[in-house]
Parts: C-alpha cells; structure tokens; sequence
C-alpha cells in the first residue's frame, strides 16, 4: 500500500517558478559593516554615494558642540562629588552620537531622549540647568518640553519609542513635516515597547529616527545578554523598516547617516532605524562601580577610537581647524562649565505647596483637602520656629 | 419607543465629539470597520474617515503610548481597550506617562486622552474578560476614574471625559451596555465629581457604582419588604469622588453598606469605608460593611453568580446592620481566638 | 578657510576592505516564497533539498487526523448553537497548521496554544471535552496541563511565548531534550510579549519553535495593519532566529518545515520561527460577524486551497489513499463528533466552593472567611427551598 | 559587633535557599556579575554559577513570564525587578499568569516564583524609583504580598516565600536595606499570616508595614512625651492578612491609627481601615484614621519629606482620635456644605 512520495507524478513544469523574486529584505537590511567615513585616526576613508558627506562647517559646528558637550558632561559628573547633583548618567565617548543626533534634526522636530541624554540636550541649545534639574532633586523635568519640542528625559525603558511614533503621526496628519527623532539604549532595545514602538510607526508610516546607541553596556549587562541577532539593525527588516549600522565613533559617518534618516522620514517614506556602536566610557552612573563587570583594558581600547579627537584629526586635515580654533573651543568650553558650576551653585527653593499644582489642571476634592493639611503644617512649623525664635531672643535678652 | 442602549449612547457621544472637535480621533484594535467587538465605535469610520478612527496593530501599550504621542502632538486621542484584563499590557504606559506627564512637565504637557475600558462580569465571559480593574487605576494619582450606571451618564460623562484636560479611565459596564433607558440625545448630567442619590431612602446607605448600582436599586426594592428604606448612591466619579453627598447621606442614615464587584481586597470599596468612618464615625449606628466580588481570579461562567455581590448579599449585609443595636456576632469568634 | 572634504588625504588601501564580508542575515532570512510541496490540486511540486519530504505513512496519519480535526472543529460550532458552548474560535481552514504542529512534536515536548487551537489539542489526543472545558464555562482549563504537556489555552495574547522560552530554557537546564513549540497569531506578533519570548528564547538558546499562523486577520483587522515588513517570518533576523515561511495551506510543506524547526531546536541550536501563510474560513468566533469586513469572494478564493482536499489528492497520487480509506477515516470522524456530542449534552456539574479550593495551595484567611460565608449562604438556600417544597408538598396533601 | 544590614539578610537568605534547593535559580537585570544594583545578589553567580544566577535580557515581562515558564518544567525561580515601577511592564505577566495559573488549571500546574521588588522612597531616588506599588499586587487574588521590615524578616521571609508553593511579590523597603541588627544568621521568625507587635502599648494602635514600621515606632515613642501610649503592629505579610493581632490590639485600645507610605486612595492603608472598623466597631473610640503618602506622583528628591507621613504626621493623627470624645471638627464644613 505504501508508495514513495517519488512514485507520485509531478506538477506541471508550468506551476515551476523560473526565476527567483527579488528579495524584499535587501533594500531593509543596514550595510554589512558599520559605515565609517573616517578611521580612527581621522583619515578619510573611501566615499559612499549612499551618504552624502556633512559640509566642512556642519562638521565644524558638530566638534565644537561636541567639545562643549564633553566638558558639561564632566562637569555634571564633578557636581555629584559635591553633592549638587543626586546622580550623573555620563555619556562620554558617545559625543558622536549625543551632538551628531541634534545637527540632523531641526528645532521643530521631536526629539526622545533617555536619562543618558543630557549631552544631548545641552547640545539643542536647552539651557544645562534646566537639563539638570530632574538630576538635582526639584522637579522631574526642568524645561519646557513643548516649547523645545524634547519630551522629558524618559527612565522607562524603551516606552519613549512608542511616544515618539505618535508625535510624528499627530504632526503628519496636521500636516507639518516634523521629524520624531527617539533616542534608545541597547538594552532597552529587549523592552517589548520598542518592538511596540518601531512598529507602530513603520505600519502607519509616521516619520520617526529610532537611534539605538548601541554602547555595549545595559549597566553591567554586555549587549551578548540582549540580542543573538548579527547586530541591533538587523531588527528592522522585521518591520519593513529600513536600517542602517554605523561607527557611533565616527562623527562625520553618524552625522550622515542621520542626515539620511531624517531625510528619509521627512520625505514621507515612514521610519528609519540607525544603530550605532559605540562605547560608555564612564560607569553606568557615578553611583556605579564598573569595575565590577568590565576591564580596564577594554575601556583602553576605545579609548584610541575617541570621537573628538578623530573628527579633530579629520578637521585639521581638512583645514577647517588648527590650534588657534582648537584652543577658542576649548575656552568656549571651559567658560561654559564655570557658568553652570555658578548657577549649580545656588540652592534652588521649591514650595512644597507646589505639589498638588499639576497633578491635574484642577485639583480634586481630595487634593484640596490633602493641600490644606499640608498648608495648616506648615503654618503651624513656621509658628512654632518663629515662637522659639523669640524664646531665644528673649532668652538671649 | 425603544429607548436607548448604553452601548448607542456611548457611540453617540463619540460621535458628536468627532463632530465638534477635529482633534478628536478613535482608535484601537477593531475599533473600525468592525465597529468595535461590542459596536461602540459603529459607523465611526464610514461617517470620520480612516484618519480619525482607525485600527492599529495589535498592542496595547502601543496604543496608549502612541495616544501619549498623539496628545503632546495636540490631539485627543479616545482609546479602546477591548478588555479590561487587555488593557494590562498597557499599564506601564498608564501608571509610568499618562498619569505623570503633566505633572512631570509642571503642566507644559498634559494627557488629554480617554481610555475607554469595557469592564466587569456578568455576561458569561470567558477568563480575562470579566476582570474590575477600576482601584488599579483609581489608585495611580494622576487618573480620573469615571464609570456610568446609566444611559444618561455613559452619553454625558464620556462626552466630559473627552472634553477634560487630563487623562481619564473611562470604565463601561459589560453588563449595562445593552440596558436602554429613555434618554434622548445629546444630554448633560452632573459633572465629574458629583455622586447621585439614585433613590432616596432614611435606614441606610447603599453606596455603589457602575455595574453594582442595578443590584443597590434592586435590593432597595426588596429590602423594602422587609421594612427598610434604603437609599442609593451612585457614585459616578471614582476620581474625584465626592465626599459630601455619601458623607450627608451617611450622617442621616446612620449605616452604610459599599458594594463593588471587584475583589475585596484594597478596592476601591475598602477606600469608600474608610472614608465614610472617618467621615461619619459619629453618626454611624454600625460599621461600614461591604458587598464584593470574592479574593479570587474571576471565575468560569457557571460560577459566576457565586462570585458576584447578590441582591441576596446585599441584604444579608443590611440585616447586620445592627437594627437591634448588637455587635455583629461574625467577628466575635475571631474575638476570642485572639484573646490570648 | 573651509575647504572641501575632497581636498583630505585618503585613508591608505590596507584599511579598506577588498572582500565583502559573508552576510550573516542569509542563515537566518527566510526562503524567499512560503515552502510549497504540493500545488493546490495535490501535484508535488520540486523537491527541496532542505526540507525531507515527510513519509507517506506521516502524511496519511496527517490526513486522518486533520478529518477528524475538521469534524471535531464543525461540530463545536454547532455546540455553539445549541447553547452547550459559551462561544468557539474555529480553526477550519488551517487544518494543516493544527495538526502539521503536533504530528511534529513528541508527546514528552511542551505545547503552548492559543484559543485558536482546539483543534490542535484535539489532535495531541487530549479529550476534547477536556479540551472544550474552558468554553463550557465550568473551569477555565480542562484537561492537566502538567500530565499532557500542554499548556492551557492562552487568552492574553503572545504572553505564552515567554513561557514557551521558560519551559524549554528549564527542561533544557535538567538535561532534557524537550522542545517547546507555541502557536502564536499574526496579530499576536505586534504584541511585546513575542518579542521579548523570541529574544529570551534566542538570547538563552532555548529549543523553542515559534509557530506564526498567519490567518490574515486578528479579529476584524487585517495583516496590513499588523505589520510592514515583506512577511513575518523575517522577524526571526531581528532576533538572530532562523526563519522560514511556508504555505500554511500545504500540509506536506508545514509537516515538512516544522520536522526541521523542531530537529533545528531538540539538537541544541537555539530556538527556530516559523509563519504559515493560511486563513481562518469562519468568522473570529462564532460570536463574530466576519461580513462586516472581509468578502465572500476573498473566501471563496482561499476554498480553492483547501488543505484537506489537497492531502487527499496527493495521497491518492501518492496511492495510500483511496475511496475506502476515505470513507474510513469520514467514518470515524463521525463516530468522533457523535461521542463528543452525546458527552457534551450531559450538563456539568459544579460546586461552588470549589472555588476557593485552588487561589492559593492553602487558602489565606481571608479565604476562608470567604467560603464559610458562601456555605452557609448555601446552606439557608438549600434550607429554604427544603422549607418551600415542604410547604408545597403540605399544601399539596 | 557591626550587625547585619537587611541587604545583607536577603543576600544571605537567598545563597541559603540556593545551597538547600537546586531548583531556587535567581535571575533578572543585573543580578550577576553586579550582583544587583543594591547587591543583593551579590556573590551568588561566584558561588553557584551562572546556571543558577544569571542576567537575563532587559525585558520585566520577559523575566516574569521566563519565570512562570522555568517554574512550570520544576524549578523555582526567584527573580529581581530593578525597581518598583520596573515591574509595571510585567504587570500582565503578574495578573493573568502568575497570580492566576494555579486557580485555572484546578491547582495542576503552580507558580512558586518570587518577584522581588525594592520598593517605596526616602532615599531621595529620582522619577519612577520610589514607588509604592503593594496595593496593585494585593489587590490582585492569588497572589501573597510580603515586605519586611526588619532585617530577621527580611531573612526569614524571603526564605519562606522561596519555599511557598504559590507566587509571592516579595516587596523590599529600599530605605531599609542599611539599616543593621544585631542577628545571627539563619533565623526562623513568625509565618506568613502572623502580624506581629513590635511594640505594646494601651492607648492607640498603630498598624504598619515595611518602611513604615520605623516611623510608627519613633511616632510611639514621641508619643510617650505627651503622654499617649502607644502600640505598633507590623503586618509583615499583607496577603495572607493577619486580622486576629490587629483586631484583639484595637478591641483593647480601642483607637487606630494606619501608616502607609502609598499614595491613600484605595491603597492597603484604606483595606486595613476598613477591615478594622468591621471588626471593632464597637470598640472604636474614634474612626479608624489613616496616615498616607500623599495622592501624587511620587516627587522629586527635595520635596519627598513632604510627601511621606513623618512621625509629626502620625502624632497628628493620633491627637486627633478624639482623646475627649469629641468628633473631629475636620469633617464639620463638609457635613455643612452638603446639608442642603
Ligand atoms: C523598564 C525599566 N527597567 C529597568 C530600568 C533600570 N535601568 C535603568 S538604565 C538601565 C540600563 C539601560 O541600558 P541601555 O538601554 O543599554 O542604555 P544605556 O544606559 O547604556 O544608555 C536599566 C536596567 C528602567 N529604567 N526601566
Ligand atoms: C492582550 C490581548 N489583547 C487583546 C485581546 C483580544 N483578542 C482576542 S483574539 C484577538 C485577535 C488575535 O488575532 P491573531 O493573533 O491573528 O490570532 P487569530 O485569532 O487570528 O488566531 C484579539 C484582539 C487578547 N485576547 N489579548
Ligand atoms: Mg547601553
Ligand atoms: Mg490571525
């Protein structure tokens, strides 16, 4: 009874397909290697007609900021030794990507940064203690985030992506070409939101750049504990979103490869996913003790791809900066950390009537009630402070 | 005339909030073509186009995250969850962004957006589809937490919720979308924050909302053959919630019975018994008691009605009430068990 | 001062790259079309080196259980009707997926289903009113999951994946070979849980096969609103899972990829995806009214790729089938669907206090406080309908 | 003798569980090489490999959900969330799986996991890491919720709930875990389900959990310079809840004052008024009154001392349980207000 399946008659050559379909996954897939536009030493390396190169001044103005960005990153770091600061997330050895992401976006466009952003921030031109300030104690978020079109600094994980997608969906559909850029982390890239997040955006075509800064580290957790997969980019295939992989040390390669992001989202051909490798130099936070989970040799190694002194070295060979602007820059940024030191330095009040402001634009019942008896408290302290004040006095008479 | 259903009444409010402001837009799983698993969001999509109600991928935090988005966007977005226990995946997005924004940004962003949760039992469901998820929310501050008990109310609290400034839960009673009512259309009723005494009465209080205030009304009924004239509260607003009108009522009737559907334990129930014997303590001729859903996941069908507050159950708990001014024998076992 | 980048020193010719680097997507990308075996008139088409074609007994046993799965399946519906289920999701049309899915597993693997799967588990031989149990509505899980290896039917969409990982990481952990293998729907896939259950499995190197049936619709919404990407099997990339796609209406095709998925995961290679192209014949449920957004003509179309008529064209190419055969295996099909209805007719009985029996192992005592409430609320009730007979009964003499 | 920090006897009880059991397996975001990010994982991939304590990808339902999987093939995993409203993108996993598995399958399969979850604030910690999240759990049947506040509970009850065959959310008060005791290691202290006094007293009864057993301690002591003597219970465990310790404390008291660090509105706080003022109605000289978080996001650093009841709160409260039986004039303008 039983017969091999090769007994059976075969279907008409017809039904055979001759020639094999394009495959829809290439046009989606990042480069094979991470594009680079310089080498570590600040040589250019061969031209991509995929990516256009940043004028000379646009580079210009990405090594000035990322001078300033470095020097406001450790100063932020030095003022949680003084105590003016809880906690300091540095991104240094990532300035590429910090000032590169903000030169590829324009001031009305979106942008979604994490705690690990503030350089980031400073670099949008937003004043650094009001970047500070969730970091200082005062107020979760210390700029105005509609005003500078930056949503507050986002602590859980990944859930920014999917705010993002629906910033540029709400711009699209009133019409504006705005531009949601989202900054993530490596390990938030394991968060159901970001698969949430990509998605969302690449089935309603919103215009959004999810930049992974892919630095190897999710505080002691090495990206190998994230992901199986070749790198970070390949994930957009899965979304029929195109992405690209690039040396997040190469500022002029990070620079372009965003520039082409944008473009691509602002012209209306939906999402676009950049991944970046590159490296935290600094501990997860001042609070964290790195040596604990990584060695000082593999620090070492990237200390020799340093961003900064790479697109230096490309600017010098360039002719766009010698030691004359070198030194200008590093004055502006030293000038810049005194006047943050300073104004770190006053003590900001908070009212802790403040509270209750803006739970809701109109407090409830309960909230006037809980209010009130904050109020009549502190009215009592101060009644008591002010008695034994004169009790003092008196005594002190 | 037929009246009007719950499940129409919400449908027309969204519908005349499309109406009345372009920034108005629905979305959800199912949510378009469909009409919604129960219909509430029918013909939405065939009268607003596909830019205004629209179905999306299935994700719930999606959801809420791309509403948040949308919302700092300027628009206001009206969601649907299409069950309450699927609405779950979506609660970091709701405790951790929807509830904090505005507070976060000292009020420079802010969460106009409705999350519409159809909730609680009643209708047979299978698991996961009953679940009262009210006190999850209602606990979060930042949330205000609003479920109708009437056809009047499911039109014209949804409609303030649409209207309102921040982010609100907008819970919808399984069980009533089908109860139809004689309303007619548009129609506005006390505002957020305001309970309504749905039947007066001077023995005691019942104090209920959304899927529990049939069951008050009803054992009103019944209690008065027994004797008793009950009044009903429906509470309306679990955030805000008014204090003053079950407070006035309490402190005339003298006893109190909270009935809510979901689990007892840290509910929103145990918060309204709190509040009325801080409130009233001096008033009360008997401790508050409550009427709940049973501390246990929600049950199969067939065993659903053991779960429920019961018109049985609830006049079980009136007549504990300590009519003839005698503390109630249950507890006094556990009395003695700890005397020790 | 600005000159142009042209004008830079090129980086020297050993830092570039002659060879382009082998493409580590290709391992994982799936085959360019769904995996066909047979036409849809039950030809054998070309044979594929990588996927064995199953034999000829596999197929047939295939066939009869897809039968008795498709009678199984009608019949439910119709318990639908005659109020003796709460409510049923058919499977009718992706015979080849329930059933392909547990021909391919060991009775010792771990199943994870959805609701969709009745019929799968039908075919993994576990009493179908066990299996019916949950849309009976007197317990949410019939059948013991722990004894048949098999999950209970889950509601809370793709949240099994994660499971799925879990279970095969653990049985892998105590040195057993067992696979998992989950079913999870198109719509499904949006979902966080799917991808943070691939990313576990794959990260953990969990022997999992993910099962995408992709029906085309997650209720009422179509793919199109799920996803952009070319097809969902190229998720797997994302994750660095191998994936393959295969035409969820071919039988001999499913059997045949899923053999291999299942030996890729039970050898130690990590976990496997794959996306069965297919459709769901009826509504979502039977509570669902399917006219409201799809046609009949798009039905229709999918009639024409019947996978049950196809199997039995091919197996009768292949001569392990003929009228007397078939005839058989309808038979007892029927016998099938005529036990499961005369069981089904009999009412369940349920004790309400059974309802505290298993919240926790011991119940708190708040439980018990609980449950002594509701006995003795059941005792009055049996006493007062005892005293109501009795004075009916008296009123009688 | 320096004593041992709590951190320290959760590291302990959890090593000790380890070497007792082969299956116990810890695992979550940074709980091996870092040993966590307050190190109480500390040493345990050293000692047992990373087979037993590993990191696992950045995804809370991923852990959760890993753990009800690697709990249903035998073992028993005990997994870390970072912090509190880490967990919330676990939250489904939590409520329909973990708490639910064992009731669904009729007690068949069972999920003797512990989440554990550093909880509440007062360490001036930033947006999103203060907090107080039991209530969600509590309120969610099939779940046990416990937090110690002391550093043998800290050890004795994490091993218990290692050794529970159902799922326990294993709450850890962040702002304790430096605080040290004079305690030999192992120690078995009172079980689940037992609420303990930590310390007599006759005229009020404070109840309180977790971080807020130190300030009803120091309240009580406060309280004895004007004159009230005070008794302090601790839940220890909030599910299973001990009402027989707490009900024969406040029968003999006769005043009840609840701390919570949450947020009020439908926290545990409001189930543990509720509870005892059905329990003690008769007894009760004086509501049963509530000190709380504050119904607001949790704030930032420089403004949390407002937000968490402070030992001036709890005294305040306590003067207020109408030591001269009169009624708390607090609540008279909301009785006038709502006369009409
Ligand atoms: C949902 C959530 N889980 C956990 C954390 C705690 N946490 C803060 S940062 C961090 C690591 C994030 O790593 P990555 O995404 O790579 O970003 P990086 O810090 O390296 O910039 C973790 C686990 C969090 N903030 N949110
Ligand atoms: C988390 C969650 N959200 C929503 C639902 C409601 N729901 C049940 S089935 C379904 C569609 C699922 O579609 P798909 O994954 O394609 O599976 P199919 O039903 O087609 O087999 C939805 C939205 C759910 N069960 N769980
Ligand atoms: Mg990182
Ligand atoms: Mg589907």
């Amino acid at each position: 009874m039983t017969t091999t399946p090769q007994a059976v008659r075969r279907a008409s050559p017809r039904t055979r397909r001759a020639v094999t379909p394009p495959d829809p996954a290439r046009a989606l897939l990042p480069s094979l290697e991470p594009v680079r536009m310089i080498d570590e030493q600040g040589n250019r390396l061969p031209e991509r007609s995929d990516y256009p190169e940043p004028s000379a001044d646009a580079l210009r103005e990405l090594y000035r900021r990322m001078v300033i960005g470095r020097r406001f990153d450790l100063q932020a770091t030095t003022l949680t030794k003084q105590g003016r600061l809880a906690v300091y997330p540095s991104s240094r050895g990532q300035e590429a990507c910090q000032v590169g992401a903000m030169l590829a976006v324009r001031p009305t466009d979106w942008v979604f940064p994490t705690y690990r952003e503030s350089m980031a921030l400073v670099s949008r031109d937003i004043d650094p203690v009001e970047v500070l300030t969730l970091l200082r104690g005062d107020w979760h978020c210390g700029y105005d985030p509609a005003a500078r079109r930056t949503a507050p600094q986002c602590t859980p994980l990944a859930t920014q992506t999917v705010h993002a997608a629906g910033v540029a969906y709400g711009e699209a559909y009133q019409g504006h070409d705005t531009v949601a850029l989202a900054f993530i982390g490596d390990g938030a890239t394991s968060e159901g939101d970001f698969h949430e997040g990509v998605n969302f955006a690449a089935v309603f075509k919103a215009p959004v750049v999810f930049f992974v800064q892919n630095n190897r580290y999710a505080i002691s957790v090495p990206l190998s504990r994230q992901t199986a997969a070749p790198s970070l980019a390949y994930k957009g295939v899965g979304y029929g979103v195109p992405s690209e992989q690039v040396d997040g040390n190469d500022p002029v390669a990070v620079l372009a490869v965003l520039n082409r992001a944008v473009a691509h989202a602002r012209a209306g051909n939906g999402p676009f996913l950049v991944e970046a490798h590159t490296y935290r130099m600094e501990p997860h936070t001042n609070a964290d003790d790195a040596s604990r989970y990584r060695d000082g040799a593999e620090v070492d190694a990237w200390r020799d791809r340093d961003p900064i002194a790479r697109l230096a070295a490309y600017l010098r060979h360039l002719g766009v900066l010698d030691d004359g602007a070198e030194a200008g820059i590093a004055a502006e940024a030293e000038a810049y950390a005194a006047d943050l030191r300073a104004r770190m330095n006053v003590q900001p009040t908070v009212d802790p009537l403040s509270l209750f402001d803006h739970v809701f634009a109109e407090p409830t019942p309960q909230l006037v009630e809980q209010r009130e008896q904050v109020r009549a408290e502190l009215a009592a302290d101060a009644e008591q402070a002010a008695d034994e004040r004169d009790a003092h006095e008196r005594g002190a008479r | 005339m037929a009246g009007t259903t719950m499940a129409k009444a919400l449908n027309a409010a969204l519908a005349d909030a499309m109406a009345a402001d372009e920034r108005v837009v629905v979305f959800g799983e199912d949510v378009g073509q469909l009409g919604g698993v129960f219909r509430i969001t029918d013909g939405l999509l065939a009268r607003f186009g596909d830019q205004r109600c629209f179905d999306t991928p299935l994700a719930e935090a999606g959801i809420v995250g791309f509403a948040v988005g949308m919302a700092m966007s300027g628009l206001r977005p009206v969601v649907e969850m299409q069950f309450d226990a699927f609405a779950y995946p979506a609660f970091e997005q709701i405790a951790s962004h929807v509830a904090k924004l505005r507070n976060r940004t000292r009020g420079a962003l802010s969460v106009p957006i409705v999350i519409r949760v159809p909730y609680a039992g009643g209708i047979g469901g299978v698991e996961h589809h009953c679940d009262s998820s009210e006190a999850y929310y209602a606990h979060t501050p930042g949330l205000k937490v609003v479920t109708p008990a009437t056809v009047e109310d499911a039109y014209s609290l949804l409609r303030e919720a649409i209207a309102d400034p921040d982010p609100v839960v907008f819970m919808e009673p399984k069980k009533l979308y089908f109860a139809s009512d004689q309303v007619s259309l548009p129609v506005t009723a006390e505002p957020f924050g305001r309970a309504v005494v749905r039947r007066p009465g001077r023995d005691a209080t019942l104090v209920a909302y959304g899927p529990s205030v049939p069951v008050a009304l009803e054992a009103a009924e019944a209690a008065r053959e027994e004797g008793w004239d009950l009044e009903v509260i429906d509470c309306r607003t679990i955030v805000p919630f008014d204090d003053e009108t079950i407070s006035a009522s309490v402190r005339r009737t003298g006893r109190c019975v909270v009935i809510q559907e979901a689990q007892s334990f840290a509910g929103v129930g145990a918060e309204i018994a709190a509040r009325v014997q801080e409130r009233c303590f001096h008033s009360l001729h008997a401790p508050v008691l409550r009427v709940s859903g049973l501390d246990i996941p929600y049950p199969a069908p067939m065993l659903e009605h053991t779960h429920l507050p019961s018109v049985d159950r609830v006049l079980d708990a009136v007549a504990r009430l300590q009519w003839d001014d005698q503390p109630d024998r249950r507890w006094l076992p556990a009395l003695e068990g700890s005397a020790a």
